[in-house]
């Protein structure tokens, strides 16, 4: 069969499926257009191969599907990259990286991971964080899962949660929506590494792939982009 | 209201459906032990009349005292009523998910609070007397008409009511059985229970009422003893029982 | 295509699919107890001569089935907890799921109800059983069996709207299944091994029913004719 | 992320209602007619018809129509038919109708008494006569507060379809949410819309109730 | 199988409900515009037989051929059967859902595809033949018990069959009503039609049948012209009708 990157080529168009429901990556603005991150770096890639956009709209659960069943190109959405994924699709060289820490309430004496002992640490489900957390089994950590971010933050905000393993972006986001549950980030995870998602047995595309994420790393388009959305830099060692 | 000692009495009863006037001014008494039985053409009103007395009508103008209840009072006391009076419906309406035991033992049960044991026997004694025995554990649907029918008599009966009221109660039943139910009814009635019956069997009537009330466009257009039934004098009724005045 | 399933893989995770099972089927039961209830009452209450009372009942009713579920949940879940009352996911979950199931149950209730025949209820207040004996004996057990396939298809759906708790962190079966979708990435392998778990689950609790059936139905029984 | 709730989101919003309104209808006419199929195939007198769509009902009940979606439009990709996402979602929904509703209907067809059945047949209606002109019309008063809750439920499981990339009103709700984080506002807004949507129904159908079936006229005899 | 020309005849026909045997082997033919009567005890089977000539019973063991249809073959054509036999059941069965007047037109339209007029003004002919004209528009609830019969009874006439089959028909009905009926069953035997009655009014029967069955215990027990009525020579009708042998 066909190679993608040509069937791209030729089509003069690509379709990227991107979850618009995962801020600060995929979102719709206040006029309900597309935005986020992954959403301006979709848009750049399209412009520099110089293809037409077409955004497959997606939820978490549908993203790898609809690559693997050829209903879209590429994935752009928070893939964070672990060795179980990799088994099912091919990653890009990350494009991103997150921070993903535990927040807790500015009130709540925390430093370390012992504290975090007996609170409940809302999280969304199937993320990274949530498999980080999950795995940490002798931590005795509680989890409660949430199917999204808005409903993670939902249980900060109504105190059905004190501590949530998100990225530091949306802890922050907390006290901006209830000033009077101000949340801090208090212990880092790790850092994800995000990238771009291709189905398995398209090397030629992977390395065409690699290719734009380091350039644009390099000449900085990526790091600007991240800026804008998470309010931080990419990490030093990526820009290289 | 003086109702001389009357168990059923019905003073001036009116009842329409609609623009149709089914009851135009109906009076009568049953004494103690006295059988009454209504006739008249179909759709003259008997059921009606005899639904009115247990007040599954409401009736629209007169008065109506049964066994010292006074069925017309709107704040009457429908189940006190319902205790003394028995009805058997001219359609039976057996429970078709309860076995003709249980169909017949539920009110002794839930009612009279009886044992179930001593409802159970009461169940087989009633049954007997209509000649249904063996049929204790059918359900309705699978009993013939006349079967059906006569479940239907010995449910009431196991209540022990004062006043029955039988609607058609023989209509499904042979000669044979109906000369049986017509000796349980002699029975209660020496008994001292009072009943009203509807009926279009003049056979039967003439077999047991003490009083016949001939029903004629919403009216009592005859009544008197049973001999009425052989001489009529009315000859509306005199058609009705098809003999010549 | 370049799609391989890998069941083994999901599959080394039963242990989470059975806690997700299990925590479904318990969802499922206490939603169907108690919504069976409340759809007995309320089907009372609907009929009712008391224009309170059943105007009560019909709000309810019209007010949980035409709005999602997923808001109601939302609505008792964190809405309780902004007012400082917290409770478990899963006392949320189940409370949620028995007020909606029971506005469903209400009407279809409510339908068998009105289906009984009115000499019935005329013999049974002919033989001055109280209304409260009525009921029990001659309205509930045939109304209900009248409607008993509706019903049982309802409590089946319920089982699986029960889905929607995993919103509020229960982690019930669909919970346990996106979180190993996203996990793994294995979304086909996933939702088969799941519809296999709710189709076995559901035959569980036609089984129930069925045998249910048997016991509160005796006359269909010894007759031989199926529900 | 932020902001607050404009005329663009209800704007969305509104887009998102037309597609669970279509959606919805796609699913009651063609569920329905299936529904009727089905209910009518478990009352068959052919035993092998009956136990094959008792199997179907059984198993479709038993699918969470989220499953069914997604293996219709991915599943059926996978293995070489691509069909658009309007028809994975038509299909899916009405299959789950079918087996639902043909279950529903089936139990009322059933609960009309043996006896009525037996008449029409001794009058030589032929089966479609005897469906339409005595058994339904009398199974329809008992059928309708169950149908009528299914559809409401169908209205509000069309939210499913969003896993083949609709974007119909609970999805555009959860998008805009996960855009404001503002649940209860946006929720509510939702709750309202489909409140819009369903009433209509419920009281459509209590008038259908109130029509069909028997006149209420306190019976004599019967 | 040669049936003499009769328009009904079952031979042997056998017929169980569980343990209960209800027909253990009965045979009779009867002839074009013959009224046959079936009496017998409450439970003796009689509304079995009838339906079974129907086939809303299969019957375990022997033959029934009505009009020429093989009715005890697995594939016969019911519809073509029902269209030949019209049958009026001991419980009437009326659709609730529809008008006297809807009740009755509804097979003419939709079997015989007559005009909707056509078969109002048969309607109306068929009710004034019972007595019912003026409850065209009723529902079967608003009719009194022998409303509802005749209504039953008009519905089947409508059809215009070759063979009637009447359950108990004249239960409901007074003496007065019970006699026109005879009247219009006369009139419709004197056009040809060959009709099977069962019945428990004795009257009835001695004033219409040209053939009398009498069952007991499964079996005919004793058949002949109506005259066995009168002078039976088996005890047990003797004693169903009541005479000392
Ligand atoms: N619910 C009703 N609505 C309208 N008319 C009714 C209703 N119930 C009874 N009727 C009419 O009232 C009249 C009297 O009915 P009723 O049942 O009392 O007659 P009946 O004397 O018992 O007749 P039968 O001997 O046939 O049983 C009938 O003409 C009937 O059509
Ligand atoms: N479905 C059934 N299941 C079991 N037994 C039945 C069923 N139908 C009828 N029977 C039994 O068969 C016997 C004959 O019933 P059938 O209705 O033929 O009697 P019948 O002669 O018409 O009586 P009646 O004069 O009372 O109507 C009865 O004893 C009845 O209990
Ligand atoms: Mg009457
Ligand atoms: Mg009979």
């Amino acid at each position: 069969r066909a190679d993608l990157l040509d069937d791209i080529m030729a089509a003069k168009k690509i379709r990227i499926a991107t979850d618009l429901a995962i801020p600060p990556s995929g979102m719709m603005d206040g006029s309900m257009k597309p935005t986020g991150s992954d959403v301006e770096t979709a848009q750049l890639l399209a412009k520099d191969w110089g293809l037409e956009l077409e955004f497959i709209q997606t939820t978490g659960a549908t993203r790898i599907p609809n690559v693997q069943t050829n209903k879209a190109d590429i994935i752009i959405s928070t893939l964070s990259v672990t060795p179980e994924r990799a088994k099912v699709i091919d990653f890009s060289k990350p494009y991103a990286a997150l921070q993903s820490v535990v927040g807790c309430l500015k009130a709540v004496q925390v430093k370390d991971w012992p504290d975090l002992k007996g609170k409940t640490i809302a999280v969304s489900r199937g993320t990274t964080q949530d498999t980080a957390l999950t795995n940490m089994k002798d931590r005795e950590l509680t989890l409660a899962r949430f199917d999204d971010d808005a409903t993670m933050v939902t249980a900060a905000v109504s105190g059905q949660a004190d501590c949530m393993a998100t990225s530091a972006t949306i802890v922050n986001q907390v006290g901006v929506k209830n000033p009077a549950r101000p949340f801090e980030p208090k212990v880092l995870i790790t850092t994800f590494d995000l990238a771009i998602g291709i189905r398995k047995g398209e090397p030629r595309l992977v390395e065409k792939l690699n290719e734009w994420v380091s350039a644009n790393l390099k000449n900085g388009k990526l790091n600007e982009i991240y800026k804008k959305f998470h309010g931080s830099e990419l990490p030093a060692a990526m820009l290289q | 209201m003086d109702t001389n000692g009357a168990v059923v009495s019905a003073r001036d009863v009116h009842k329409s459906f609609g623009p149709l006037k089914v009851l135009d001014g109906i009076d009568f008494e049953v004494q103690r032990g006295e059988v009454m039985v209504i006739i008249g053409r179909s759709g003259s009103g008997k059921s009606t009349a005899l639904r009115c007395l247990d007040r599954f009508e409401t009736i629209d103008e007169g008065e109506i005292i049964v066994c010292g209840h006074h069925v017309s009072d709107p704040n009457i006391d429908l189940r006190a009523l319902r205790q003394d009076v028995g009805i058997v419906f001219q359609s039976y309406n057996l429970f078709p998910h309860l076995t003709v035991e249980e169909n017949i033992i539920l009110a002794p049960c839930s009612v009279k609070r009886a044992s179930k044991t001593a409802a159970k026997e009461q169940a087989k004694r009633v049954l007997a007397q209509v000649g249904l025995e063996e049929k204790l554990h059918y359900y309705p649907e699978q009993l013939s008409g006349g079967q059906q029918q006569r479940a239907a008599i010995a449910r009431s009966l196991a209540m022990q009511p004062k006043v029955m009221l039988f609607d058609e109660v023989t209509s499904a039943l042979d000669p044979e059985l109906t000369g049986e139910v017509l000796k349980v009814i002699e029975a209660l009635a020496a008994d001292g229970m009072t009943m009203v019956m509807v009926t279009h069997e003049m056979g039967f009537a003439k077999g047991i009422a003490d009083q016949v009330l001939f029903m004629h466009r919403g009216k009592v257009h005859e009544s008197g003893p049973a001999t009425i039934l052989t001489s009529p004098t009315t000859p509306e009724l005199a058609q009705f029982v098809g003999k010549e005045l | 295509m370049n799609l391989i399933l890998d069941f083994p893989a999901i599959l080394e995770r039963w242990p989470l699919f059975l806690d997700g099972a299990w925590l479904t089927l318990q969802l499922a039961l206490i939603a169907t107890l108690l919504g069976g209830v409340i759809g007995v009452v309320g089907a009372m209450g609907r009929r009712s001569s008391n224009a309170v009372l059943s105007r009560i009942c019909t709000i309810y009713v019209e007010g949980i089935r035409n709005t999602p579920l997923l808001v109601q949940i939302f609505l008792v879940y964190f809405g309780l907890a902004s007012l400082g009352l917290k409770f478990s996911a899963f006392t949320v979950a189940a409370a949620a799921l028995t007020i909606n199931v029971g506005a469903y149950t209400t009407e279809i209730i409510r339908a068998g109800f009105d289906a009984v025949p009115r000499g019935q209820i005329e013999a049974a207040e002919g033989l001055a059983l109280s209304r409260a004996q009525i009921y029990w004996n001659v309205i509930l057990w045939p109304g209900i069996e009248k409607v008993y396939p509706a019903l049982t298809s309802q409590f089946v759906l319920l089982m699986l709207a029960s889905s929607v708790t995993s919103q509020i962190s229960a982690e019930e079966l669909t919970a346990v299944a996106n979180y190993v979708q996203s996990d793994t990435y294995r979304a086909f392998e996933t939702y088969i091994l799941v519809a296999i778990v709710y189709v076995i689950l559901s035959l569980i609790m036609r089984a129930g029913f069925w045998a249910l059936g048997l016991v509160i139905f005796p006359r269909r029984r010894r007759l031989g004719t199926p529900l | 992320m932020g902001g607050s709730l404009n005329a663009n989101h209800l704007l969305f919003l509104g887009h998102g209602a037309l597609w669970t309104i279509g959606l919805s209808l796609i699913a009651f006419a063609g569920g329905g007619i299936a529904a009727f199929i089905i209910a009518l195939c478990r009352i068959s007198p052919n035993r092998a018809v009956r136990i094959v769509t008792a199997g179907y009902v059984q198993l479709i009940q038993g699918t969470p129509l989220l499953v069914i979606m997604f293996l219709s439009y991915f599943g059926l990709s996978a293995i070489g038919f691509s069909i658009s996402p309007l028809a994975a979602a038509g299909a899916s929904l009405t299959v789950y109708v079918s087996a639902y509703l043909g279950e529903i209907w089936r139990g009322c067809i059933q609960a009309v008494p043996k006896p009525q059945w037996e008449a029409a047949e001794g009058l030589a209606l032929t089966k479609a006569e005897r469906m339409t002109k005595v058994i339904l019309p009398q199974a329809i008063r008992i059928a309708t507060p169950p149908t009528v809750g299914f559809m409401v439920q169908i209205i509000k499981n069309t939210s499913l379809a969003s896993v083949v990339g609709f974007v119909e009103l609970a999805r555009a709700g959860q998008i805009i949410n996960n855009s404001l984080f503002e649940p209860f506002l946006t929720y509510s807004v939702i709750a309202v819309i489909y409140f819009a949507l369903c009433y209509p129904i419920s009281r459509l159908s209590r008038r259908l109730e109130r029509r069909s079936g028997l006149p209420r006229i306190k019976p004599v005899t019967a």
